[in-house]
C-alpha cells in the first residue's frame, strides 16, 4: 500500500464527515436566510459540543451528565473576561480587580476559558474517574447539580441565575465550521490512537481491559480532560454565538439534548455522535417552520403551537426503537471495500 | 414426537439454517452434532420458539408451533437447556429451581423431583442458599440441566450438555440422561464431540454449514467413519447424497 | 404612507408564554385602538409576532429576524433573560427595545444598553412598597423574611423588602432571614426554624412565585402560623388560592385589580375595553403594563414626530411621573426602569384579592439596591 | 430538644418522600436496567388527574371531587395505565437494548408526556386544596407532624416491607426477578414475563401514584415540573443506596431527605443557598467510598 | 514492578473464602517459566479461583503470590498483567465491537507500547497462530474456535512470562482440540513463556502438559506427570471416573 493511500484511508472517515458539512456551511452562507444560517451556526456549534461529548461518553460507554459544566465553566469564564466593561463593576462586584475593571482580547480570553474547562474537567475526573458504571454517570449529574446550585446564588461573580447580557458575538458560520473541523480532528486523532483503543477497550469490558494491562483510571481521566476541553471550547461558542450567558442553559434539559443528540446518532462513533447532531437539528427546525406556519397552495398551513415538541419526541422514541444503537450503529464511514470487511460479511 | 420440515432460519441476511428436516420420534435420544457454527444451537432456538422460522414447519405432538411464543411451548412439555447456560445470575440456587417448577401443578412431585436433582448434584445442595452467579462454570452448567429436569418436560432439548464439566460429571449427566429417557423422556441433544454419544443415541444427525450433511440410526454410525466424513466434510457431496 | 412596524418577540410556547400573552393581548389592544383613531403620526401601526419557545438562542434569532423585517420598535419577553437576546439585537440595529414586564433594571441602559426599556417596575419597589405599607398602615414592628432563590426577581424582591423595612424600622427589626428552593416539596425545617424564634415576628414575608410560593404559604398555615404573609407582586392571580383554602391577612403590591374595585378609574376603564375586546377579563394584572408600553411608546413617538429611535428615546428620557393607564411613568438617561410607581396594596378575602388602597413608596431604591451591588 | 427531635421528624419526613419514589425507580432499574426518568411524570400526571383537562388557570376538580377512596383509587388507576402504556409503547421494544439507550428514551417519553401536559393544561400552575386537614399538623409532646408526612413515613415503611418480602417470597415476585435478569429464559421456562415486567411498571405508576396525592396534599400546587426533583432525588437515592436493592434504595432516599433538611437547619444563613451542593458532594462522597453503593447485595458481586 | 521477564510465579499457601464457602484452602503452587502445567480437578474445585488469584482478580484471604519471590498479592490485576502475568477467562471476554487486531494492539498497549508497535507485534502473533488473515475482522463476527483462539492471542500480546489459560477448549469440536493442543504445547518456545492450563478435556490435558496439578475441594489433591496422574486412584475416584481411561483419556 502507498504511503498517501494509507494516509487517505486514515482520513477517510473524517473527510467524509467533514466535506459535507462545509458543502452545507458554504450553501446556507451563500443562500440562506438569516434563521437558516443562524441554525447551522447552532448546528456546528452542537458539533463541537457532541463530539467532545462523545470523546468521553461514546470512548469510555459512561453516561455523562456533567459535561455542561465544563461548558458553563468556560462560557462564564470567557464573559468574566470579554463582557460587558461598564456593567461588570455594578453586577460582577465580586471579580477580582483584574477581570473586574478590564476587558481582555477576544483569542487569549478564549483560551483561558477552554484550559479552565479543561483543567476544570481534570480535577473532576481525578476525584470521579475511580467510580465506574452507573455510580460514575450518577456522579457526574451530581457535579452538574452542585455547579448549578454555586453558579445561581454566588451571586456577585456569576449574576446568579440571571443572564449576563452583552459578550461580543463573533461567532460566524466559518469560525464555528472550523472548530467544529478541530473538534472532530481532535476526536478522531484520539480514538485511533493508544489511549483511544485503550479506553474503548475498557468500554467492551473492564475486566478483561484489566487484564491486559489497561488501567480504567487512567484512560478515562484522559478522556474525560480532553472532552473537558472540547466542550469547553463548545461553551465559549455558544456564549459568544448567543451574545449572553446563563447558567440555566447549562442545565438539565440542555444535557439531555446533547445526549439525545449523540445516543440517537449512535454514541459508539464519531459519525455517529455528528449524524445525531445534524439529525435532531434538522427534525427541530423542520417542525419549529411547521408550527411557524409554511404556505401551501395559497393557503397558509400549520401545526398546532405546542405539537413540535410532541412530534420531535415521538420521532426521537422512533429512530431509538427501529435502530437501537442509534442511526450509525457505532460505525464509522468507512471506504466501501473497507466496511464490507468491517460487517464481517466474510465469514470464518 | 417433533417434525421438522424444510426449516429455514437465520439471522438478518445470514442464513443460519437452510430447509432442515428433522424428526424425534417419541421416546428417541436424538443427537445433533456438527462442527461450529453449523447451525445446531440456531435449530433448538427455532424450535423453542426463541427464533422465527423463515421457512418451513415445525410440529410437536402433531401441533404446528412455529412461531409460537416460547411460554407456551413450555406449557405444551418442550423444555431447553440453552447454550450458555443461561442460568439467573442474581438468583440463588433454590430461586432458580424454584422458578423451573411454578408452572407445574403437582406440587408432591416436584418436591420429589427437586430431591432428585440434588441428589444427582449433591453440589448444589451445599450451594442451594448461595447465589448462581457465584457458581464455577461446571456447577452452572449442572444447575442449567437440573432446571430442565424439574420442568418435567415430554421433550427435552440441551445443547452442549457436557460443556464445562468434569469428566466424571459427564458420565453421571449421561447416565442420568438415560435415565430419564427410560422413564419416557424424549431427548434431543446437540453435542459438540461424537466420541460420547453413540451408546445413549438412537439416532444422529450431522449438522453442517445449515444442512443435514448425514442423517442415521445410532447402531449404523457405530465404526464412526461415515460420522467423521460428515462432520469434517471430507466427503460432504457423498454423505448428502446418502 | 408606510405603516409603522413593531415587532414582537415574545413567547407563544414555552413557561414563558403564560407570562407573555396577557400583556401581549393588552399590547395589541392598544394598537387596535391607535389604528381606530386615526394611527400614529398619520400612520397606521403593523405588527408582527414571532415565537421565541422560552430559549434564549431562539430570541436571539427571532429578535433579528424582525429587526431584518424593518420594524419600528421591538416589543421583548417579559422576562430579561429572555427578552435580553432580542433586545441586544434590536440595539445592533438601533432600534428600541421594550420588554413588556421585566422587573429587572438591566433592562435597560447599565445592561441591554440606552435604547432598551421595561414597562414594569423594578422588583425591588414592590419589596420597598409592602414594606413601608405594613409598617406605616399595619403597624407591624417585626418580620421574618422567607426567600425564595429560583429567579432573581425573588432576590431583587427580598432586597428591596430588607432594604425598606431596615429603613423604617432598623435592621433589628428583621427578626430572620431564611432561604427556600421553589420546588422543594417540603420547607418543614424553615417552619421548624420559625417556630423556634425566641420571639415570634408580626409578619412574614415571602418573596417567591407560584407554585413554591404558593407551597410555602399552604405549609405555613397548616403549620398553625396566622400570621399577615406578605408578599411579591407575581402571587397577585388568585387561580392559586385553592391551594389554601380560605386564606387571610395575605397582602401584596400589585398593579391593578381585575375585579372591577380599583380605586383608580382609568384602571377599570382598562378592564372594560379589554372584556370587550376580548369577551374577558384579562388573565393577569401585567396585562396593563403591556397596554401601557405602547400608550408610552406611541406617545413619545408622536412628541418626537418621528419613529427614529434616538429622537423617540430622547423624550422617553425626559418623562417625569407622565400619566400613563399604568400609572405615572418616569425614565431618565440612567434608569429605564420605574423605582417608584405607585402600587395598588391587595389582600386575600374569600378566597379571592381585593383591593385595599393604592400606595406610592416614598423610599427609593438607588443604583447600589437596583443592581444588589454589596447585597 | 424538642428542637432536635422536632428536626429529625423534618428530616425523617421528607426522606421518606424520597425513599418512596427511589423504590419506584430501583424496582423499575431491577427489571429492566432502565432509570425511568418518566417516573417524574407519572407523578405530575397523577398530580394533575384531579383537576379537569383544560386551559383554564382555575379548573375544577374532577378525581379530586370524588371521595376520597375513590379519588386515591382513581389517581392510582390513571397512573398505572399511564405507567403500563409507557412500558408498551416505548419501553418494550427497547427491551434489550444498552442503559444509556433506555436511559436517553425515557428522557423522550419524559419530554413528551411534559408537553402533553403543557399542551392540555398551558404550563401555568395550578392548585387544588384536597386535603386540607391531612396537611395540617398534630403536635404530640411538642413536637409538630404534619398528618401527610405522617401518611408518608407510614406508606413508605409499608411499601418497602411489603415490596421486599414481594420480591423475595413470593413466586410472581421470584418471577419478576428472573424475568428482570433474563427475559428470554424466563419464557422458557414458562413465564408470561411481558406481563411479568409490565407488573414492575405497574407497580411503579401506584408507588406514583401515591407520590402525586402525597405530594399535592402537602403543595397544594400542580406543576409541570414538580415530580422533577423528586426523581433527581431518588435517582441519586437509588445508587447511593445500592443499585438493585430497594431497601438500599429506600435507605438512600432517607440519606439525602435527612441530608437536605440537617443541612437547611444548621447552615449559616450565608450558605443556605448553597444547601443543595452539600447534599450532592456528599452522594459523590458515599461514591467514593462504597461505588457499589451502601448495601450491596451478594447478587450484585460479579465473579470473574 | 518491572517488566523484565520472571522465572517463576508461585501459590503460598493460598485460601480463599467466599463467606462460608472455602473455595481455596492453603493451596501451593508453582509454575517456571517455559513448562506446561495442567490444572485440573472436579467442578468447583476452586481452578478458576486460583487463576483468579494468581492474575490478581481475587485478593487470597491467606497466604501470598510471589513472582520471583516478590510478594505481589497486594497488586491490582493491571499491574500484574503488566508484570508479565497474562491470563485468558472461561467465557472468551473479547472486545466485541472492535477488530480482532485491536483486541491484539489493547493487550500491548497495556504492555506499554505505542499504536504503532502494538500493531506490529498483534499482526505478528496473528500470523503465527494462522489468523493473519481475520486481523481486520469485528470480534463479534468470529465464529466460536476463532473467538478462543483470539482470547489466548490477546493474552499472549502482552508478551507474558506467565499465560493462565482458562479452559481454553471448551466447546470446541475434536479437530479444533488437536489444532489447540499444537498451538499451546508451542507456546513456550514460541514465548518463553509458562502456561498454567485449565481443561476438563483429558486430550487436550495430557496431550500437552509436563505436570499436572489436581486440586479438589479447594485443595490440592496430588501432582505429578500425566502418567502419574491418570493411573492416580484418588484422582481417578474425584475427578475421571472409573471409566476414564477407555474412552477419554485414550493419548
Ligand atoms: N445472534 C447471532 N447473530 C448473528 N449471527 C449469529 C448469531 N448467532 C449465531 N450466528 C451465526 O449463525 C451461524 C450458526 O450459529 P449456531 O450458533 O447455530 O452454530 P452452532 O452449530 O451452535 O455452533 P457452536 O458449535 O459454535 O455452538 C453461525 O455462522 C453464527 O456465526
Ligand atoms: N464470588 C463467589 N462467591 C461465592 N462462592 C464462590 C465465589 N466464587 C467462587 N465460589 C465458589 O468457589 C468454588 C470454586 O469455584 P471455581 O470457579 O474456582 O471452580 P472451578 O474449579 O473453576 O470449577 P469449574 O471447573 O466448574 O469451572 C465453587 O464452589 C464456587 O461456588
Ligand atoms: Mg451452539
Ligand atoms: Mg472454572
Amino acid at each position: 500500500m502507498m504511503k498517501s493511500d494509507a494516509v487517505f484511508h486514515f482520513w477517510f472517515p473524517v473527510l467524509a464527515i467533514v466535506v459535507p458539512l462545509a458543502v452545507i456551511v458554504a450553501l446556507t452562507d451563500q443562500f440562506g436566510g438569516l434563521s437558516l444560517q443562524r441554525t447551522v451556526i447552532e448546528m456546528l456549534i452542537s458539533i463541537v459540543i457532541v463530539v467532545g461529548l462523545y470523546i468521553f461518553v461514546g470512548n469510555s460507554g459512561i453516561i455523562s451528565f456533567g459535561h455542561a459544566t465544563f461548558m458553563a465553566i468556560a462560557a462564564y469564564a470567557s464573559a468574566w473576561q470579554t463582557c460587558c466593561e461598564m456593567l461588570k463593576p455594578i453586577t460582577m462586584s465580586g471579580l477580582p480587580p483584574f477581570l473586574r475593571d478590564q476587558s481582555i482580547p477576544l483569542l487569549p480570553s478564549a483560551l483561558v476559558s477552554i484550559l479552565l474547562a479543561g483543567g476544570a474537567a481534570f480535577l473532576t475526573g481525578l476525584v470521579l474517574m475511580r467510580l465506574t458504571g452507573l455510580a460514575a454517570s450518577i456522579s457526574t449529574l451530581a457535579v452538574l447539580f452542585i455547579l448549578n446550585v454555586v453558579y445561581s446564588n454566588w451571586d456577585s461573580v456569576t449574576m446568579g441565575s440571571a443572564s449576563i447580557v452583552g459578550l461580543p458575538t463573533y461567532v460566524t458560520a466559518w469560525l464555528a465550521f472550523g472548530c467544529a473541523l478541530l473538534a472532530i480532528v481532535v476526536a478522531w486523532l484520539y480514538q485511533t490512537s493508544a489511549f483511544g483503543l485503550a479506553i474503548r477497550a475498557t468500554r467492551e469490558d473492564e475486566v478483561a481491559a484489566a487484564a491486559s494491562g489497561i488501567s480504567l483510571y487512567w484512560s478515562r481521566l484522559i478522556a474525560f480532560t480532553l472532552s473537558g476541553f472540547v466542550v469547553g471550547l463548545g461553551g465559549v461558542l455558544q456564549a459568544h454565538f448567543l451574545g449572553t450567558v446563563s447558567i440555566n442553559n447549562f442545565f438539565l434539559s440542555f444535557t439531555f439534548l446533547a445526549l439525545a443528540m449523540l445516543i440517537v446518532g449512535g454514541m459508539g462513533s464519531l459519525a455517529g455522535a455528528v449524524a445525531g447532531v445534524v439529525v435532531v437539528t434538522t427534525i427541530v427546525d423542520l417542525f419549529r417552520r411547521l408550527e411557524a406556519g409554511i404556505s401551501v397552495g395559497g393557503g397558509q398551513w400549520s401545526i398546532p403551537a405546542g405539537t413540535q415538541e410532541l412530534i420531535i419526541a415521538a420521532f426521537m422514541l422512533l429512530i431509538l426503537i427501529f435502530r437501537k444503537n442509534g442511526i450509525m450503529a457505532g460505525r464509522e464511514i468507512g471506504l466501501p471495500q473497507h466496511t464490507h470487511r468491517e460487517k464481517g460479511l466474510v465469514h470464518g | 414426537m417433533l417434525e421438522i420440515r424444510g426449516v429455514s432460519a437465520g439471522y438478518g441476511r445470514l442464513e443460519a439454517l437452510k430447509s432442515v428436516d428433522l424428526t424425534v420420534a417419541k421416546g428417541e435420544v436424538v443427537f445433533v452434532v456438527g462442527p461450529n457454527g453449523a447451525g445446531k444451537s440456531t435449530l433448538l432456538k427455532t424450535v423453542s420458539g426463541l427464533m422465527a422460522p423463515s421457512a418451513g414447519t415445525i410440529a410437536f405432538n402433531g401441533e404446528t408451533i412455529a412461531g409460537e411464543p416460547p411460554e407456551r411451548l413450555c406449557c405444551r412439555g418442550l423444555a431447553l437447556v440453552p447454550e450458555g447456560r443461561s442460568i439467573f445470575r442474581t438468583l440463588t440456587v433454590e430461586e432458580n429451581l424454584s422458578v423451573a417448577a411454578m408452572i407445574r401443578s403437582d406440587r408432591d412431585a416436584a418436591a420429589a423431583d427437586r430431591e432428585r436433582v440434588l441428589d444427582l448434584f449433591p453440589i448444589l445442595r451445599s450451594r442451594y442458599h448461595g447465589v448462581a452467579g457465584h457458581l464455577s462454570g461446571g456447577e452452572q452448567q449442572q444447575l442449567a440441566i437440573a432446571r430442565a429436569i424439574l420442568q418435567r418436560p415430554l421433550m427435552m432439548m440441551i445443547d452442549e450438555p457436557s460443556l464445562g464439566l468434569a469428566p466424571l460429571v459427564i458420565d453421571q449427566v449421561y447416565e442420568s440422561l438415560r435415565q430419564l429417557n427410560a422413564d419416557g423422556l424424549t431427548l434431543l441433544v446437540v453435542e459438540q464431540s461424537t466420541a460420547r454419544i453413540l451408546d445413549l443415541a438412537s439416532r444422529i444427525y450431522v449438522l453442517r454449514n445449515g444442512h443435514v450433511a448425514l442423517e442415521g440410526a445410532a447402531c449404523d454410525l457405530a465404526d464412526g467413519h461415515a460420522l467423521e466424513e460428515a462432520y469434517f466434510g471430507y466427503g460432504a457431496g457423498r454423505a448428502a447424497q446418502a | 404612507e408606510d405603516p409603522i412596524k413593531i415587532g414582537f418577540a415574545i413567547a407563544e410556547s414555552g413557561w414563558l408564554s403564560n407570562y407573555d400573552s396577557a400583556p401581549f393581548k393588552a399590547a395589541v389592544m392598544k394598537i387596535e385602538e391607535i389604528n381606530k383613531a386615526g394611527g400614529l403620526l398619520g400612520r397606521q401601526i403593523e405588527y408582527s409576532v414571532m415565537d421565541t419557545k422560552t430559549e434564549q438562542a431562539r430570541a436571539a434569532t427571532v429578535g433579528a429576524q424582525l429587526v431584518d423585517g424593518g420594524v419600528d420598535m421591538l416589543v421583548v419577553s417579559c422576562d430579561y433573560d429572555f427578552g435580553a437576546p432580542s433586545a441586544l439585537a434590536a440595539k445592533q440595529a438601533g432600534k428600541i427595545a421594550f420588554s413588556l414586564c421585566a422587573a429587572d433594571p438591566k433592562m435597560g441602559v447599565q445592561g441591554v444598553g440606552p435604547l432598551a426599556f421595561t414597562a414594569n417596575s423594578a422588583a425591588q419597589s414592590e419589596g420597598i412598597a409592602i414594606a413601608e405599607y405594613a409598617q406605616k398602615k399595619m403597624n407591624l414592628k417585626t418580620v421574618y423574611v422567607l426567600e425564595d432563590l429560583l429567579i432573581e426577581y425573588n432576590k431583587s424582591a427580598c432586597a428591596g423588602f430588607r432594604a425598606g423595612w431596615a429603613a423604617g424600622g432598623g435592621e433589628e427589626s428583621i427578626l430572620g432571614n431564611d432561604t427556600f428552593k421553589n420546588d422543594d416539596p417540603s420547607i418543614a425545617s424553615q417552619i421548624t426554624r420559625l417556630k423556634g424564634l425566641a420571639t415570634q415576628p408580626d409578619a412574614v414575608f415571602i418573596c417567591s412565585v407560584t407554585p413554591g410560593g404558593a407551597s410555602a404559604v399552604r405549609q405555613l398555615r397548616a403549620a398553625g402560623i396566622d400570621l399577615p404573609i406578605l408578599a411579591s407582586t407575581a402571587m397577585v392571580d388568585n387561580y392559586w388560592l385553592n391551594a389554601v383554602p380560605g386564606l387571610k391577612d395575605f397582602y401584596l403590591p400589585a398593579f391593578m385589580s381585575l375585579y372591577g374595585d380599583d380605586p383608580r378609574p382609568e384602571m377599570n376603564a382598562f378592564l372594560e375595553s379589554h372584556k370587550a375586546r376580548y369577551g374577558e377579563p384579562p388573565v393577569s394584572s401585567y396585562s396593563v403594563l403591556g397596554y401601557s408600553l405602547i400608550e408610552q411608546w406611541a406617545y413619545a413617538v408622536e412628541q418626537a414626530k418621528t419613529t427614529e429611535s434616538e429622537a423617540v428615546v430622547a423624550v422617553m428620557n425626559g418623562f417625569k411621573d407622565q400619566p400613563f393607564t399604568a400609572g405615572p411613568t418616569s425614565f431618565t438617561d440612567q434608569l429605564h426602569i420605574q423605582v417608584d410607581r405607585p402600587w395598588l396594596i391587595m389582600k386575600v378575602e374569600n378566597d379571592s384579592f381585593r383591593a385595599v388602597e393604592v400606595y406610592r413608596n416614598s423610599f427609593k431604591p438607588d443604583m447600589k439596591l437596583l443592581f444588589r451591588v454589596g447585597q | 430538644m424538642a428542637n432536635i427531635v422536632q428536626v429529625l421528624v423534618d428530616a425523617i419526613a421528607l426522606g421518606s418522600l424520597y425513599a418512596l419514589v427511589a423504590l419506584a425507580i430501583g424496582l423499575v432499574f431491577g427489571v429492566m436496567r432502565l432509570i425511568n426518568f418518566a417516573q417524574a411524570d407519572y407523578i405530575t400526571i397523577g398530580a394533575y388527574a384531579l383537576v379537569v383537562p383544560t386551559a383554564s388557570v382555575t379548573p375544577p376538580l374532577l378525581l379530586g371531587a370524588l371521595p376520597a377512596a375513590l379519588m386515591i383509587g382513581g389517581v392510582l388507576l390513571v397512573v398505572v395505565v399511564l405507567a403500563l402504556a409507557t412500558e408498551r409503547v416505548a419501553f418494550r421494544p427497547l427491551r434489550n437494548s444498552n442503559p444509556s439507550t433506555l436511559l436517553i428514551s425515557s428522557f423522550a417519553v419524559s419530554y413528551f408526556l411534559q408537553n402533553l401536559v403543557m399542551l392540555v393544561h398551558t404550563g401555568r400552575p395550578k392548585s387544588v386544596g384536597i386535603g386540607q386537614g391531612l396537611a395540617s399538623a398534630v403536635e404530640i409532646a411538642g413536637v409538630r407532624i404534619p398528618g401527610v408526612q405522617l401518611l408518608t413515613m407510614v406508606v413508605a415503611a409499608g411499601l418497602l416491607v411489603a415490596l421486599v418480602l414481594f420480591l423475595k417470597k413470593t413466586p410472581l415476585g421470584i418471577q419478576m426477578r428472573a424475568a428482570a435478569e433474563n427475559f428470554q429464559m424466563a419464557r422458557l421456562l414458562g413465564m408470561p414475563a411481558n406481563r411479568v415486567i409490565a407488573l414492575a411498571f405497574a407497580i411503579s405508576g401506584l408507588l406514583g401514584g401515591a407520590v402525586s396525592l402525597l405530594l399535592t396534599i402537602q403543595t397544594g400546587t400542580l406543576d409541570l415540573r414538580m415530580g422533577l426533583m423528586p426523581v433527581v432525588y431518588a435517582f441519586f437515592a437509588t445508587v447511593i443506596g445500592g443499585m438493585g436493592s430497594l431497601p438500599g434504595a429506600a435507605l438512600g432516599g432517607f440519606l439525602v431527605g435527612v441530608a437536605s433538611v440537617l443541612l437547611q437547619t444548621y447552615l449559616p444563613p450565608d450558605l443556605r443557598p448553597f444547601r443543595d451542593a452539600g447534599v450532592f458532594t456528599l452522594v459523590i462522597l458515599i461514591l467514593l467510598v462504597r461505588p457499589q453503593g451502601l448495601i450491596v447485595t451478594s447478587a450484585a458481586k460479579e465473579r470473574v | 514492578m518491572s517488566r523484565s521477564s520472571k522465572e517463576r510465579l508461585e501459590a503460598r499457601g493460598v485460601a480463599v473464602a467466599f463467606g462460608g464457602i472455602r473455595a481455596l484452602s492453603g493451596v501451593d503452587l508453582s509454575l517456571k517459566r517455559g513448562e506446561i502445567l495442567g490444572l485440573i480437578g472436579p467442578n468447583g474445585a476452586g481452578k478458576t479461583t486460583m487463576v483468579n488469584v494468581l492474575s490478581g482478580f481475587q485478593r487470597p484471604t491467606s497466604g501470598a503470590i510471589r513472582l520471583d519471590d516478590i510478594d505481589v498479592s497486594r497488586l491490582s490485576a493491571r499491574k500484574i498483567a503488566q508484570a508479565g502475568v497474562a491470563r485468558s477467562f472461561q467465557a472468551a471476554r473479547l472486545f466485541r465491537a472492535m477488530t480482532v487486531e485491536q483486541n491484539l494492539s489493547v493487550a500491548a498497549i497495556g504492555a506499554g507500547l505505542a499504536r504503532r508497535p502494538a500493531r506490529e507485534r498483534a499482526l505478528g502473533i496473528l500470523d503465527w497462530m494462522g489468523l493473519a488473515g481475520k486481523a481486520d475482522l469485528r470480534c463479534d463476527s468470529l465464529s466460536y474456535g476463532d473467538e478462543r483462539r483470539v482470547s489466548i492471542a490477546r493474552a499472549l500480546a502482552l508478551e507474558p512470562s506467565f499465560a493462565l489459560l482458562d479452559e481454553p477448549a471448551s466447546g470446541m469440536n475434536d479437530a479444533e482440540c488437536e489444532a489447540l493442543m499444537e498451538l499451546i504445547a508451542r507456546l513456550p518456545e514460541r514465548f518463553g513463556c509458562g502456561v498454567l492450563l485449565i481443561e476438563h478435556n483429558m486430550k487436550v490435558i495430557m496431550g500437552v502438559c509436563e505436570r499436572i496439578h489436581v486440586l479438589d475441594g479447594g485443595q490440592s489433591l496430588a501432582e505429578g506427570s500425566p502418567a502419574d496422574i491418570q493411573m492416580n486412584p484418588v484422582v481417578r475416584r474425584a475427578y475421571l471416573g472409573e471409566k476414564a481411561s477407555d474412552r477419554t483419556l485414550a493419548i
